[in-house]
Order: C-alpha cells, then structure tokens, then sequence
C-alpha cells in the first residue's frame, strides 16, 4: 500500500533532528510541520525573509504583512526573527539552513532534480527552488513515485530542465526511501512502504539502485 | 534641506517617468507591495517599462494593472502567473519575460545597489538559468556570474519613515523593498505614517535615509492573496465569542 | 534544543580550536570586540592563527593580547598599527600581514557568509590590492574580482541576545560584527545580557539565531581609544552641575 | 599667504550642497564640519557604520560604543541610522555618498591619489580610503602644496603606490584650488591663496595646468 500524503511527510518528518533550521517547501512538504516528533525544537525558515514560522493564525489574528513563501497568511512565534529577501537567500545560499523537503516532478540516480518547468506547458518560474537546492545542506524530496501516465518519476537522467544537479540526498517516493549515494554514483533503496515489494518497485523505477534494505 | 515628503502620489512621480523605463517595485506576492505608487505610475500612462519585481501582481492589482493597461513591456521576476491577463500577454508574445531564481534575483538587486557589478552563485548552475553566462570554478566547485541590476526608478513600500527618510519595515512585508531602496537612480517610498525625526530608534532602521530621495504616506488595501486560517479547539472558541 | 548559552568564555570556545586555525574577530579599533572571547583564545594557548579583523587592537588589549603571546600568524586587516608589538612583528617578519581596503574586507565577509565565493568591485583597481588578481569590464569600467572569506571560528560581540540567539548590537559597536557571525564554521557570541526568548522585537533583530552557536554573558572593559570631547558654554556647564 | 588648515577646511566646505550626504577623511576634513554655511543641512556618514554623526560628546555623554572612522568618541543626532561595516561600505561602494574630502600624500593630473603608503616605511593600511575613492561620487583632496622637503604634491604621476586612479575632482591646496578636467586630460587652476601668485604656483608645481581664474 503506497504512502499517502501523511504518511510521506510523516516519514520525511524523521529526517528532522533537534535544533534543526529547515526551509519547507509548498504542497506535501508543509504537512511536516505537523510530524516534528514531541520534545524536539525545529526553527521553520521561509524564504521570503522569516526565521521562526509559526501556525495558520486564527480568523481573527490575520495579518497581511505576515506571509510564507506560499503566500499563505501564516503566525510568528516568540523566537521570530523577520529579514530582507537578501538576507534570506545569503542564509539558504551560505548553507545556514540545514534541511529542505522539496517536492519534485523529476529526480535523477545522481541527485539531479526537475521541479520547475515542463517545456510546452506556462512556466510560472522557480521561485526559490533553484537557490534551495544549491545552498541547503541537506535536499530531501517527497513526491509521488511514478507520474500520471503511471511513467517512474526517479530516472536514470532528468528529462525535464533541472533546477539543479547533484544536490538531492534523499528521495522519499510513495512506494519507498532511496538514498542518493554522496559520491553520485547511484541509488540505495532503503525503505519500503507497508506492502510494497521490490518487484513493483523494480517494475516502476528506472533508475537503478542498489537494495539495502 | 527641501523636504522629501510629497502630498501624494502623484506629485511624488512627477519627472521621474518615461517611456521605456526600469522600474523596480518591491513586495512578495501581494504582501508589502507599494500599492499607492503602482496606481500612480499606471495615471502617468508611461509605456513599454521594464518591470523588476519577484512577482506581478493578481489580475487588475498590484504589478497586475500596470499589465491590464499593456504598459510592461518586460518583467523580470522568480514567479509569476497568478494573473490570467500576464498568462494571455506572455502567450501571444506581447510580453517579454526573464526568470531569475529568488536568491539570485534578490541579490542582483542588492549588488546593483552596492556598486558590485557582478558575482559568483551556485545557485542555477547546470540548468537553463546559466546558459550563455560565465561559469568560474571556486575551490573545485562551479559557479555562475550574475550581474548587478539598477532601475531609473524604485517603488518601496515601508511601515513607519521619519522626515529625513529612515525606514522602517515591517514582518514579512519587508522582502525586496530595502535592496530595491538601494538600486535605484531615483526612490520614491510609500509609508503608512511619516513620524517626526528622532522617533524611531537609530539601531532599528531598516534602511537609511539617503537612500530616499521622496516620501509619501499612502493608504492601503492590503489584499490577501491566500487567507489561511485555523480553527480554534471549541472551548477556545466559546472563550473567545465573550471578548 | 541543547542550549546556547555556555557559563563562560573558556567552556565556550572547547572542542572549537586548533593550531593554524583561522579565526574571524569583531569589531572595530577597540568598539565592539570580543573582548571576553579573546582572552579565552589566548589562554588556549592555540598557535599559528590566522586572524580576520579590520585592525589589531592595541598593546596587550583586543586581538594584541594574542600578539603578545606569539599565537597570531598573520592578519588579515585594513588598518593597523596602533600597537607597538604588531610593529615590532611585523618589521621582523614574524608575522604575516595582508591588507584589505575595509570595505572589501567587509564585503569578502559578508560573501563568504552568503554563499558567494566571488564578486567584483572597483575599490583598488591600478593600485597594489589588485596586482595579481582578475580583472574585468562591465559596461566600459573595470573591476577586479575578489574572493569570500570564511573562518573556522567567528568571535562576535553583541549588546544583547535572546535565548535561541537573536542578536542586536548597539550604536557603532555593530561594525563587523554581524557579517563575521555569518562566515565562520562555528560562530561565538559574546554579550552584555541574554535576555528570554520573546523579549526582542522582532522586525529589530540584526542577526538572527541560525547564525549563532554558542553564546555566553560577558563582562566588559569597553576601553576608548580616543576619547575626544568638547566643553560646555559656561552656563551650560553650570546648568549641568545642578543635576 | 598660504592657506592655514582651517582656511582650507573653510574652502572645502565651499563644495557641500544643502542635502549632501558627506564622508570627511581624518585631519583636516575632519574641520569641514565646523564650517557648514547656515540654513545648509549636510549628514555626515561614518564608515565604521553611522549615517548622522554629531560633534564630540561632553565628559559625561562618552559612550564607547559611539565612535567614528577615527576612533574618536562622538555623539548621534535625532536623524541618525546605525548599521553594518558591510552596509556602510555598500553605501559608499555604490555611489550614495555625494561628497568625500581626504587629505593627500600626492595627487596627478589625471586624478590619481596616493595616500595610504610609503614604500620602506611602516604601512598601516588603507582603511576605507580606497573604497571612498573608488565609490564617492565626488573627491575632495585638501592637503599641503609642497611635502616637507619643498617637493610639489601636484603631480604629473603619482610616485607613490596609489589608493584610486583618475577619481580626484577637486584638489584644494594650500596655494590655491585646481579643478580635475572630468574627460582626465589635465588640471584647471581656478583659485589663488590670498596673495599667492601666478609664478609661485608655477615654482611650485609639478603638474602641468591650465589658468582659469
């Protein structure tokens, strides 16, 4: 049975450690902040100039001039601490923030990653995608494991244009957990989720991998 | 010293406009956007700008009615389309755009404003982004020139500025708006409230008075472009209706 | 969340030192050093450092402190010499000194805390800072590359932090500060009060927590090294007596 | 008769304009404050990070964190704006300073400077000299005519290693003021020193000039 959406930012959530500062991205990504595990302390960073992101503000506690990345009305926390977009990305690019979960529609066995633009189709730009992924320690991926033709979405190359090579370190597909070996040469599959076999997963990948389960 | 404040908008751009200008307009989204000074510089009728700014507004407001009126000729931006009429100018080729990542975007526009002609990121190597542009290896890593951006003109927005043009900025509604102070030839700023000198404390300034060459104090809609909320647990809530 | 905050400068700087290290120092002059810091480092006895600060403090105070003791290699700085041990050093050719015009300085730093290993400047192109370095023309001027710095340590003093280690610094004590604390592997602030979590306005934070490992409460001697003055009109002498 | 130092500073405050924003070099410079022509609002900016420097405190309002460029202890003004070394000098780099006056060891024809080394002597350093020169948009030098040994500090070239080339506008001497041809094609004398004359600036000299008075 595939992870649904939960379960994946459930998983990702075990990447988090205390006293981490991690950058989420849009979508699936933003339900890890409902998984840190009790006890430990994880600083939210958003890249439109904010260090300390708290909840969705009650109706009546709305601000705007208090925003995330996703534009969505968000709250601060006591530790808050608000900055320049140029400080904000001088912190992501200088490698301040160690973790960022990342959704994508393509990753490479090299830790190659397509999220931005599909060629034919309104390109609506990459935001802070690019940046994130060559400055951030660590680059996790969430996504869905195959695409809605049924096609892999973790290649053995990226067919779409890259937001950047060689950065991710961790896919979190639907079906399972791949490592991206740190020396770039390939894929270690490590985890399976519930039920899911090796055969499907061979069936529906086509990057190759190693199995260190 | 002649004062930098003006009584509107209006005035406040008055000889700073032309056709086929740079025009950098702070803001994220619609958050911290100068909305007084986007309706002005629509009135002057100024046509075929170049619009730097990460975003372009929603249908109709923010960079949005500068494009409902056809007067952007090219954006320069890390985001766009929540705008059906950007979507229908960009497809028919009327609009011209360049995509920067943020970070890059947001530090061009610092190194613009800091006499830095160009620098180094690894931010966009490998893709799309560095075609065509200096690569330069650091310490056995790659890396690709970027180049500085300055504007004929700068819209900021800020919260509160002092009469001399310190300002103020504030939560996330900061964003672009102090390195765009700094990368214009000319900046015009829009504020809620003009205080006097000596109100505001000179460790807190966000961004310095000379920056500023004129000040407005504006009025402001403040759209909310994804009014998310949570619900409070009901006996929160029954608390909260006796307030 | 292990805390920040060590009981002094000497557990502070554990685990973190090494012979032939570099080390990044705040301040300027004697304005906004780490003073307490300091005197940890030298008592570790650390040898072969390569110190990052814009000058060298004075006899015995500031980073002379660590002159005395022979622990510093070489400088890299924009001014120095009000020290009469750095002079004898440096004429004898024990130590190593290299200039930075300062606002370079404080731009290798800040780039080197931003991620950006090189940027472009005109500040000493034709003149000795530029021999043997690249150059290079936009837009018909020349510029000279240069490169971000990075240390193995940053020492920083800050007025005060919270606990998660937002700072804010005071009056011109801020300097170099803010950017050193974004350049080391490891980063060590200094303050005169740690305040809880929440006692800072946000919007005036200068550098925030991620930036800071490890933070301790100091004491300071704050010595002036010019102290200049001027004298009240009498009456106003006289009026200030009665207070 | 020569210029006195403070004649000199008078002179160069000639060249402040109602909302100029100002960087004075140490020494002379420096007096350039005590003679702002009335009703002139000028803001002096300070290097080590200040925007509004006042005068010299009283005894009882010496602040160690509160000092200038020179190290000197000062006094902040309702307007004033504290900030960073790398701000400031981002601030001068980029062209926001409207106005720099520095002493001078030497300066050319061409606007070239030479005031931070003497070979074989113990260097201190530039500090922000360099900076200033390069990112001012006007340069100021007041100094001495001649050096100690009677030799012209008015040169064809400077001989000593230089701080900026070709970015001196203005250079006030003790005999007399000369204009730096903007296109860097040579000097225009344009002011005498009370008394001064023709031939004595000719005597003394080195670089060549056109008379414009």
């Amino acid at each position: 049975m595939p992870w649904t959406r939960d379960d994946l930012a459930m998983r990702a959530a075990k990447e988090l450690k205390d006293g981490f500062y991690v950058n989420l991205g849009i979508g699936i990504p933003t339900l890890v902040a409902n998984h840190i595990p009790d006890g430990m302390t994880v600083t939210f960073q958003s890249e439109n100039g904010m260090l300390g992101m708290g909840p969705f503000p009650y109706d009546d506690e709305v601000d705007p001039d208090l925003i995330n990345a996703g534009k969505q009305t968000i709250t601060e926390l006591p530790e808050t601490a608000y900055f320049s977009s140029s400080d904000s990305f001088a912190m992501i690019r200088g490698g301040h923030i160690d973790l960022t979960i990342l959704g994508a529609m393509e990753v490479a066995e090299n830790g190659d990653i397509a999220n931005w633009m599909i060629p034919g189709k309104l390109v609506k730009g990459m935001g802070g995608a690019m940046d994130l992924v060559a400055g951030v320690k660590k680059v996790v991926v969430v996504m869905e494991h195959a695409n809605k033709h049924g096609e892999s979405k973790v290649l053995k190359a990226c067919t779409l244009p890259l937001t950047g090579t060689q950065v991710v370190s961790l896919i979190i597909s639907t079906l399972g957990v791949f490592e991206v070996k740190p020396d770039g040469s390939g894929l270690r599959l490590i985890e399976l989720a519930p039920d899911v076999t090796l055969e499907e997963i061979a069936a529906k990948t086509e990057a190759a991998y190693e199995v260190a389960i | 010293m002649a004062s930098k404040i003006y009584p509107d908008a209006k005035s406040a751009l008055e000889g700073l406009t032309f056709d086929g200008m740079t025009v950098m307009a702070g803001g994220f989204g619609l958050c911290g956007i100068p909305e007084n000074l986007i309706a002005a510089l629509r009135d002057t009728g100024t046509t075929g700008i170049t619009a730097i700014s990460n975003n372009a507004g929603v249908d109709g407001f923010g960079l949005g009615a500068l494009l409902n009126t056809r007067q952007i000729k090219k954006m320069i931006s890390s985001y766009v389309g929540e705008n059906k009429e950007f979507e229908r100018q960009y497809l028919s080729g009327e609009l011209e755009l360049e995509f920067n990542p943020q970070g890059t975007l947001a530090e061009r526009i610092r190194a613009g404003g800091a006499g830095i002609p160009g620098f180094y990121t690894a931010t966009g190597v490998g893709t799309l982004v560095a075609e065509g542009k200096e690569l330069k290896e650091f310490n056995g890593k790659t890396y690709v020139l970027e180049t500085g951006l300055v504007a004929d003109l700068s819209i900021v927005k800020a919260w509160k500025a002092d009469e001399r043009g310190n300002l103020i900025f504030r939560k996330t509604a900061r964003n672009f708006n102090p390195m765009m102070a700094t990368a214009g030839k000319v900046c015009v700023v829009e504020v809620e409230e003009i205080v006097p000198v000596g109100s505001l404390d000179p460790d807190s300034i966000h961004t310095p008075g000379v920056y500023v060459d004129r000040l407005i104090q504006g009025t402001f809609e403040k759209r909310i472009e994804q009014r998310t909320v949570r619900q409070r647990a009901p006996e929160t809530a029954a608390a909260g209706t006796e307030n």
